[in-house]
């Protein structure tokens, strides 16, 4: 009964989703002709063609991320802390519970193995952020890296975690200072999220003003955010 | 079949999101409905990065050797789809952990049994 | 002015001795229906003067005074009662010519209604002031009896007054004698009316208030002396408002005095006919009745007359 | 600015009486008591200087106007008044009872809010005070606790009921006519089509009728009358269900006009005749409902129905006779039952809480100021001449009659017949008869509670002996709405035929009082005896048990009470239950399984879709 | 002069902090929300005079609208972040002596972001950048129900978390087809090319935006998760959600409707879905002996007046609409908080436990029956305007269907006074339970912390209710700035 009505009504979706993206495509796809007047703005047309110049990154997706949609990406990390610290609130209780039966030390080669991967990931992915105005890639993508190796850390050499409350330390100041380079960006020029600094030339490591400032501070902020999530997870577990 | 040949990467996503809306509307396993959730996400993303999708384009990514920009692929649903992916990340988490003190209070997962607010 | 005050004085005068005369009347009719010779007609007077040197006892001030309100406010009542006579151009003699009502312009008939409680809520309260249950009783019936009876009365009333569009009984009266009486032009009230006199009259087969042989007299049970002689009176009054209303509003009153009074004792007669041959009801059965066919006749007439209208 | 200062000085003794009672209780008593007889004197003060005040200057766009007309004053001065006596009288009764500070400050707001209802120049200020008036006396009432919240609750949803029409009814007014000053509005109203004016009397007519009570809105009265405070039954049932009837005077006479009212509706089927009916028809089942109850306030409430009843045939009669007979006899039964609720209520403080009318009796020799009070009350109540209750009814009856409506004039007298079934059984069953051996002990009532008795008793006798006085308001007031003037004298009507004398009625029953008196005083002495040295069939009444009360008109009761059934309680009741009935079956739309919840969603999208394919609703 | 961005920065900022603070010094956290709120309280009144002209159209990032995202802070957006700071503020005070257990720093970081997250909504003028602090304000949410993690909590926070997840997919397919559509995410340039799109191709775009900001808005097939949800949460948070939370959904659904789509031809059924969702709600609260889910059915039929209001599409209806926005948000939230500390001392939520309350927490009681008497929309207070103004605008059609409507309306209204109406009987005169310790009046009434922000609720409940000028003054402009497209569109694009 459940079933045959929700396929019913999610058939009355696809039937209106089909009805929609038929004729004229939408998206990019669509756009690429010039079916749309001049009077009509196109974000990504305008961003490929002059983002380089209005921001010094090449990247353009990381230009678009740190400046033009700089609000939503400061969002996107408030997001992010929200949940780390929901997690935080949700498994408060359970965390001082000692775990039924403690999990079995990994071997030997694990847990040097993991030792000795662990600096060359946070490495990888400092080097994703740091270089996420010219290349793929960026503060979330490094963050989620960095993450990766607390989580390998989690996992091979059980007893050893990361101190939580520097990890809480870093992951606030970063958030800070986000806000604080926006507001300097305001102080500065009137204008929130600012690209204050000199943008260089592009595809030079040193460019692109703010962008890789703000994106090595959401890469600490990401990887610190992931990690606590991965540690409160693990250390809820029953 | 051209409109399958031309809508393919839509029809994918938004099979994905449909089957992530029947796991969520049937099963009874609140890690599966995370996980329908997840496959919402996931279709929802690729159908935001469909949108900016153009047939044969390149990434929006400028290098020394220069790519006209009229050949690269909308920027801002990839920035978009980034966010959406970390919003995506956080509520699953989220979930996990309120299906870990869930399975703690109740002993079970099972979405019907867990329905002491009603009414 | 002068024959203002002289009617004033003269109605409950009138009223006064009609009324002893007629309760000694009852008494003799009464009894030569019972083939026995009854008492003389003066019986009453000896009565109350014998009951006025009684020694009595008294509950208190209600008590007496629910007496002396009851006989006020039937004499007052007669005041409002016109009692023969046309509405002669006034400074003419007032016995031969010239309506004998002294309180005409006050209110008519919805005060005669009213005033018309008067006595039986006085002694309701007189007799509630002692402590005899047997007159609570009584007074329980004597209300119900009175509802019972007030509905098809009111129906009456009404009827008349909307038939001649008035309230005020002197023009009623003169109305009739201009035309035809109320007998005739409203037939049914006048049945209905006669139906229910014997329990506006409080005698057979209405005389539960008092019953004597069951509730020792109802609300007269401690009163004795001369509450009981200013009682008597009182209920003497009453018969004679009740009967004389009943001859203005269908007899045509009377030209003067003595025709009125004429017409007074014939209804009067006509009554104790009637009740001496009946045995007492029970308040329910009083209820059923009145409530059947003198409220039917009575609301035939009214609407008849409505609609006539 | 007396109209401001009156309301300010009522609202804000209602305050300052709260914070006194944390002070000190006798502190409170004095202030509450001040302020009530300051209302009544800044009232009495603004006789004659008619005038409007504007209050607030914008109210969502509207000014909010304060006037002072004779119509105003009248039921002004009338609520104040018996607010004030009911103050004086509740110091007894309140004395160390837990809610007396509360008691003395609700009804002071009370008051207010009743005030500000008279006084209001525009209908918004008028439903606002309207509303205040209703939730301030549903606390008040809920106040006496127990059975009192029942009461109180079903008081305050009628209310609702009748305050959310009567918005609508506002609001459709002011959207037709775009002003909710009073004047301007009767000025607008006249050029209305005949449904708009058919709407403002229907809903208007639905809330104020809920308020003063009419059948078969009425069923909220006999509960609250009954539950409330004794002191607060007497403002209740005296003058808070008046207001209904001052907005009945309002909607009829200067809102809608005289002349637009005649002609709302067709043939017999008039808005007016309508109305006529239900004033009769609450005038005869109240009245006999009344009769079989055997609790003193639930008797008085029901008979306040009744009362209702004759008003509001009165009124809806419109003749310049039945106008002054209804507004007469509001303020006849206004002085009445305040004065037969504060009796009862000095009998129920004295006996300690007893209100069972088969439970007393013969206390007229313990309280015999209450009782000579109360027996004047309700003298009045049945419209005994030389009460204030005569000259009312005497004038709807003959409106009644003169006017050819027979059967509206029989249903108004034997209503009077039924009051006088039920002000016997009363006065009897409390202060006559036997006095219970559990009642020995009963003194007489407290000053401060025979003094506001003994003053609404006064005014009785003095309006009904003196009707002109009030009368001669009521005319001009009737006068201002284009009634026909009255020939009003000090002491009644004069006119050709059926004119009414006070005077000489007052003078004949004081001549036969005195004829009868002397007829007595020429017979032997009476031997005074105690109450109870009483005898039957030759041996003494035992004393204390034999109290005749107990289904005091049996026969009566027996035979119809089969067919006085409150059915319209009844059916609110089964309104209420079916009402909850699907409330229960509404919220089992939320299950609690999350899955359903998300097909809600999700169903919801598609049934959007589903539309728009559909029937292209886009 | 604050710049409008400001208001979003600050708490933001100070919302990061919070943590930072709470490893050195625990205890100043707790006054960290409340400080926020007072500074965007200030800027929010500094603002409004000034907006109140022209609407402040803020751009990030140094580039002119619609090329990066940008605030546009008209009457409507500074006065409901006036509305939220002030709510905020109270319910912070509130919060500092209530939040006693658990990671009290969390709890206020938490908080904080909820605020933000509804600030931000009313302020962007971009749909995606209005997605992301929708998210930031339900996931805080999701996290704060559950905060108390017991069995209520923690079952209301996964029904809530698993509809709003479905919901923000929702949202997200629906600007994913409006970006494809438009190529824009500025609602003023979406507004703007409305036009030139098939109806078909715009509705589905509308349908998902609706059904998912619906979600959070708590219209009838979609809100479910609000009553476990208000009822399970701490009470400083069932107040801010029922008073802030629903209202920022709510905002986002009226924008979607109104300045985006400008939709006028689906307003019936918007009247519809909100009388539908009124009725549903006052009839679930009419029987709930649970009187945190009883206030939470409440809201949702006072949402359902709102949304009837939204519905009649005049300037009358959205001002009457937003005098309930902002006379439901002041009352819901002195609800909860009074009953939060009635709740905490008897440790039920019965309603039966609650009788006798009027004697032992005498300005709590008083407190909520100001709260209710207001919900039922009694005179004097703030409730009576803001249902006067709605009924009045649906009386405006002068139409008999409208006439009727008000008639189901007023039904529900009844139906709320009704249960209303009981409870404050049971506080005010009802003896209290039997199990109810007897103590000492003055131990038991709530704290000073409580009670300031109680009382100045109650004082401003009453205080508009009399003069309820001093908000119509705002009103206005603020309904046109919803209903106005054009304007809107001339304002952050240029003429």
């Amino acid at each position: 009964m459940r079933k045959a009505l929700s396929l019913v009504v999610l058939l009355v979706l696809a039937l209106g989703l089909a009805s929609a993206l038929r004729g004229p495509s939408i998206g990019a796809e669509a756009n690429r002709g010039e079916l749309l007047d001049d009077q009509k703005v196109n974000f990504g047309r305008r961003y490929n063609s002059r983002a380089v110049e209005e921001t010094g990154a090449s990247n353009v997706v990381a230009s678009v991320l740190v400046t033009y949609r700089g609000l939503d990406t400061l969002g996107e990390v408030t997001v992010l802390f929200v949940a780390a610290l929901g997690l935080a609130v949700l498994l408060h209780t359970g965390r001082d519970r000692k775990s039924g039966k403690e999990a079995e030390a990994p071997s030997l080669i694990v847990f040097t193995g993991c030792r000795f991967v662990f600096p060359l990931i946070l490495l990888f992915g400092a080097y994703i952020f740091v270089h996420g105005h010219l290349t793929p890639g960026g503060g979330f993508q490094g963050g989620a890296v960095v993450a990766s190796g607390f989580l390998l850390i989690y996992l091979g050499c059980r007893g050893r975690q990361p101190d939580r409350q520097r990890l809480n330390a870093v992951e606030s100041l970063s958030g800070v200072a986000f806000v604080v380079i926006g507001l300097i960006g305001l102080a500065v020029g009137g204008s929130f999220l600012l690209n204050f600094l000199p943008k260089g030339s592009p595809y030079a490591l040193l460019s692109a003003g703010i962008i890789p400032v703000v994106y090595v501070f959401i890469g600490f902020k990401v990887g610190c955010e992931l990690g606590g999530i991965v540690a409160d997870l693990s250390g809820a577990r029953r | 079949m051209s409109f399958l040949a031309d809508y393919v990467h839509y029809i994918g996503c938004f099979a994905l999101v449909l089957i992530g809306l029947y796991i969520v509307l049937v099963k009874t396993n609140l890690v599966k409905v995370i996980i329908g959730i997840n496959l919402i996400d996931t279709g929802v993303n690729l159908f935001l990065v469909s949108v900016g999708y153009i047939r044969m384009g390149t990434a929006p990514i400028f290098s020394e050797d220069g790519a006209a920009g009229k050949q690269m692929v909308d920027p801002v649903p990839q920035a978009l789809v980034l966010t959406a992916i970390v919003i995506g990340v956080s509520v699953v988490a989220l979930g996990l952990s309120v299906a870990i003190r869930l399975y703690e209070h109740y002993g079970t997962l099972d979405l019907r049994k867990i329905r002491e607010l009603k009414w | 002015m002068v024959t203002r005050i002289i009617h004033i004085v003269l109605s409950p005068l009138i009223a006064l001795v009609v009324a002893v005369f007629l309760l000694g009347l009852s008494r003799i009719v009464i009894a030569r229906i019972h083939r026995r010779y009854g008492p003389p007609i003066y019986q009453p007077i000896i009565d109350i003067i014998r009951l006025m040197n009684q020694q009595s006892i008294s509950h208190g001030t209600l008590f007496e005074l629910g007496v002396v309100l009851a006989l006020a406010g039937s004499i007052v009542t007669v005041l409002f009662i016109p009692l023969g006579g046309t509405n002669a151009p006034p400074g003419s003699y007032p016995l031969a010519h010239g309506l004998l009502c002294p309180l005409s312009s006050s209110g008519g008939l919805l005060v005669v209604i009213y005033l018309m409680l008067f006595g039986p809520v006085s002694i309701a309260l007189g007799a509630g002031a002692s402590e005899n249950p047997n007159a609570s009783i009584g007074v329980s019936r004597k209300m119900l009896l009175a509802l019972a009876y007030e509905v098809p009365f009111l129906l009456v009333i009404l009827a008349i007054m909307s038939h001649y569009g008035t309230i005020s009984i002197a023009e009623i009266v003169s109305r009739q004698q201009d035309s035809a009486w109320g007998v005739f032009s409203v037939p049914l009230s006048a049945v209905a009316a006669f139906l229910i006199l014997p329990a506006m009259l409080g005698i057979r087969p209405f005389d539960l208030v008092g019953a004597p042989q069951e509730i020792a007299s109802g609300p007269l049970a401690e009163y004795g002396g001369r509450y009981l002689a200013l009682l008597t009176i009182q209920n003497g009054i009453q018969v004679f408002v009740v009967i004389a209303l009943f001859v203005n509003l269908f007899l045509g009153g009377g030209v003067n005095v003595i025709t009125f009074l004429l017409k007074v004792f014939a209804v009067f007669l006509a009554a104790e006919l009637v009740s001496a041959v009946l045995p007492r009801v029970r308040i329910e059965n009083a209820l059923r009745f009145c409530w059947t066919w003198p409220t039917g006749l009575a609301l035939a007439q009214m609407i008849i007359t409505v609609v006539s209208r | 600015m007396l109209p401001t200062t009156i309301l300010i000085v009522a609202f804000g003794s209602a305050g300052f009486v709260y914070l006194a009672g944390r002070v000190h209780a006798r502190v409170r008593d004095t202030l509450a008591v001040l302020s009530s007889l300051v209302l009544v004197g800044l009232i009495g003060l603004g006789y004659g200087a008619w005038r409007e005040v504007v209050y607030v200057p914008d109210f969502l766009g509207l000014e909010l106007v304060l006037r002072l007309n004779l119509l105003a004053w009248f039921f002004a001065i009338t609520v104040a008044a018996v607010v004030s006596l009911s103050t004086i009288f509740s110091l007894s009764y309140m004395r160390r009872k837990e809610s007396a500070n509360f008691h003395y400050s609700a009804t002071l707001a009370v008051e207010g809010a009743m005030l500000g209802t008279v006084f209001a120049g525009d209908l918004l200020s008028f439903f606002i005070f309207w509303e205040i008036m209703s939730w301030s006396a549903y606390l008040l009432i809920s106040c006496n606790r127990g059975r009192a919240l029942e009461a109180g609750l079903k008081y305050i949803i009628m209310s609702l009921v009748g305050s959310c029409a009567m918005l609508i009814g506002l609001l459709a007014m002011y959207s037709g006519l775009g002003v909710l000053s009073i004047p301007l509005v009767a000025e607008g109203m006249q050029a209305a089509s005949p449904g708009f004016v058919l709407l403002v009397l229907l809903t208007f007519g639905l809330g104020f009728g809920i308020k003063s009570a009419m059948v078969p809105l009425h069923t909220w009265l006999p509960d609250a009358h009954s539950e409330a405070a004794s002191p607060f039954s007497a403002v209740l049932s005296g003058v808070l269900i008046k207001m209904g009837i001052y907005g009945f005077v309002l909607l009829m006479y200067v809102v809608v006009g005289l002349k637009l009212l005649l002609g709302v509706g067709a043939g017999w089927l008039t808005f007016r005749h309508i109305l006529c009916w239900l004033g009769a028809i609450t005038v005869v089942v109240p009245t006999f409902i009344a009769v079989l109850q055997s609790d003193a306030k639930r008797l008085l409430a029901w008979s306040s129905i009744g009362q209702i009843g004759y008003i509001i045939l009165g009124l809806s009669f419109g003749t310049s006779l039945a106008f002054a007979g209804a507004i007469f006899h509001a303020l006849n039964h206004a002085l009445c039952k305040s004065l037969l609720f504060l009796a009862v209520g000095a009998v129920e403080h004295n006996t300690g809480g007893v209100r069972d009318l088969n439970d007393l009796g013969g206390l007229a020799k313990r309280m015999p100021v209450t009782f000579a009070c109360a027996l004047l009350a309700g003298l009045g109540l049945i419209g005994i001449p030389l009460t204030s209750g005569f000259v009312p009814k005497w004038l709807i009856y003959r409106s009644l009659i003169e006017d050819g409506y027979p059967f509206l004039a029989l249903a108004a007298l034997i209503g009077t017949w039924g009051a006088i079934l039920y002000v016997y059984k009363l006065l009897h069953n409390i202060f006559l008869g036997q006095l219970p051996e559990k009642h020995r002990e009963v003194r007489r009532a407290p000053l401060s509670m025979r003094i506001p008795i003994l003053l609404l008793g006064l005014g009785i006798l003095v309006f009904g002996v003196v009707p002109g006085i009030p009368l001669r308001a009521v005319q001009d007031i009737g006068h201002t709405f284009g009634l026909a003037q009255l020939k009003v004298t000090l002491w009644g009507l004069g006119s050709e035929a059926g004119a009414l004398n006070m005077l000489n009625i007052c003078l004949a029953v004081v001549i036969a009082f005195a004829a009868a008196f002397l007829l007595l005083r020429l017979g032997a002495k009476g031997r005074a005896v105690d109450q109870e040295d009483s005898y039957a069939a030759g041996s003494a009444v035992p004393v204390g048990r034999y109290h005749y009360t107990v289904d005091f008109y049996g026969p009566l009761s027996r035979m119809i009470s089969p067919y006085l059934r409150d059915r319209a309680d009844e059916f609110y009741y089964w309104l209420a239950a079916r009402g909850r009935e699907i409330a229960d079956l509404t919220r089992k739309v939320y299950t609690g399984y999350a899955g359903t919840y998300v097909l809600y969603i999700v169903s919801f999208l598609a049934a959007l879709i589903f539309l728009q394919l559909v029937w292209h609703i886009w | 002069m604050v710049n409008p961005i400001l208001l979003i920065a600050v708490p933001l900022g100070l919302g990061f902090i919070i943590p930072l603070l709470g490893l050195i010094w625990e205890k100043p956290t707790r006054y960290v929300p409340a400080a926020a709120m007072v500074f965007n309280l200030a800027a929010s009144l500094l603002l409004l005079p000034k907006v109140l002209q022209r609407p402040w159209v803020v751009e990030t990032a140094g580039l002119p609208p619609p090329f990066s995202i940008h605030l546009v802070a008209g009457p409507l957006g500074v006065g409901l972040s006036l509305l939220i700071a002030l709510v905020g503020l109270l319910v912070a005070i509130y919060a500092i002596g209530y939040v006693r257990e658990g990671p009290v720093a969390k709890y206020h970081s938490l908080y904080l972001f909820l605020l933000t997250g509804a600030t931000g909504m009313v302020l962007t003028a971009d749909l995606f950048n209005l997605f992301v602090f929708f998210e930031i304000l339900c996931i805080s949410s999701y996290a704060l129900v559950a905060y108390h993690g017991d069995r209520a909590g923690t079952e209301s926070s996964a029904k809530y978390l698993i509809q709003g997840a479905i919901g923000s997919s929702l949202v997200l397919i629906g600007i994913g087809f409006v970006y494809g559509l438009f190529g824009t995410l500025s609602m003023a340039d979406i507004a703007r090319n409305i036009d030139s799109v098939s109806p078909m191709k715009l509705f589905l775009p509308m349908a998902f935006l609706i059904t998912g900001f619906g979600v959070e808005a708590a219209v009838l097939p979609l809100n479910a998760w609000l009553p476990d949800a208000h009822s399970s949460a701490p009470s400083s948070i069932s107040a801010i959600l029922s008073g802030i939370a629903i209202k920022a959904g709510l905002y986002a659904v009226a924008r979607v409707l109104f300045t985006i789509y400008g939709a006028d031809t689906i307003a019936l059924l918007v009247l519809v879905i909100g009388i539908l969702t009124l009725l549903v709600g006052e009839m679930s609260a009419f029987s709930q002996n649970n009187i945190k889910r009883l206030l939470a059915y409440s809201s949702i039929g006072q949402i359902g007046l709102i949304v009837f209001a939204l519905g009649l599409a005049s300037a009358l209806g959205v001002q009457g609409a937003l005098f309930l926005v902002v006379s439901h948000a002041l009352a819901k939230s002195l609800l909860f908080l009074s009953v939060g500390y009635m709740i905490y001392r008897t440790g039920s939520m019965e309603i039966s436990s609650l009788y006798g309350m009027g004697r032992r927490m005498p300005v709590s009681a008083l407190c909520f029956t100001i709260g209710a008497f207001s919900l039922v929309g009694l005179p004097p207070f703030i409730g009576f305007p803001a249902k006067f103004t709605v009924i009045m605008a649906a009386l405006e059609r002068a139409d008999p269907l409208f006439t009727a409507l008000v008639g189901v309306v007023l039904v529900g209204t009844v139906v709320e006074g009704a249960y209303f109406f009981r409870i404050v009987q049971g506080l005010h005169f009802r003896p209290p339970p039997e199990s109810a310790t007897p103590a000492r009046a003055d131990q038991e009434e709530a704290p000073v912390s409580a009670l300031v922000p109680i009382c100045l609720l109650a004082a401003l409940i009453v205080a508009v209710g009399v003069y309820p000028s001093v908000l119509t003054h705002y009103l206005g402009p603020a309904a046109r700035d919803l209903l106005d497209k054009a304007a809107y569109i001339h304002h952050v694009l240029g003429p």
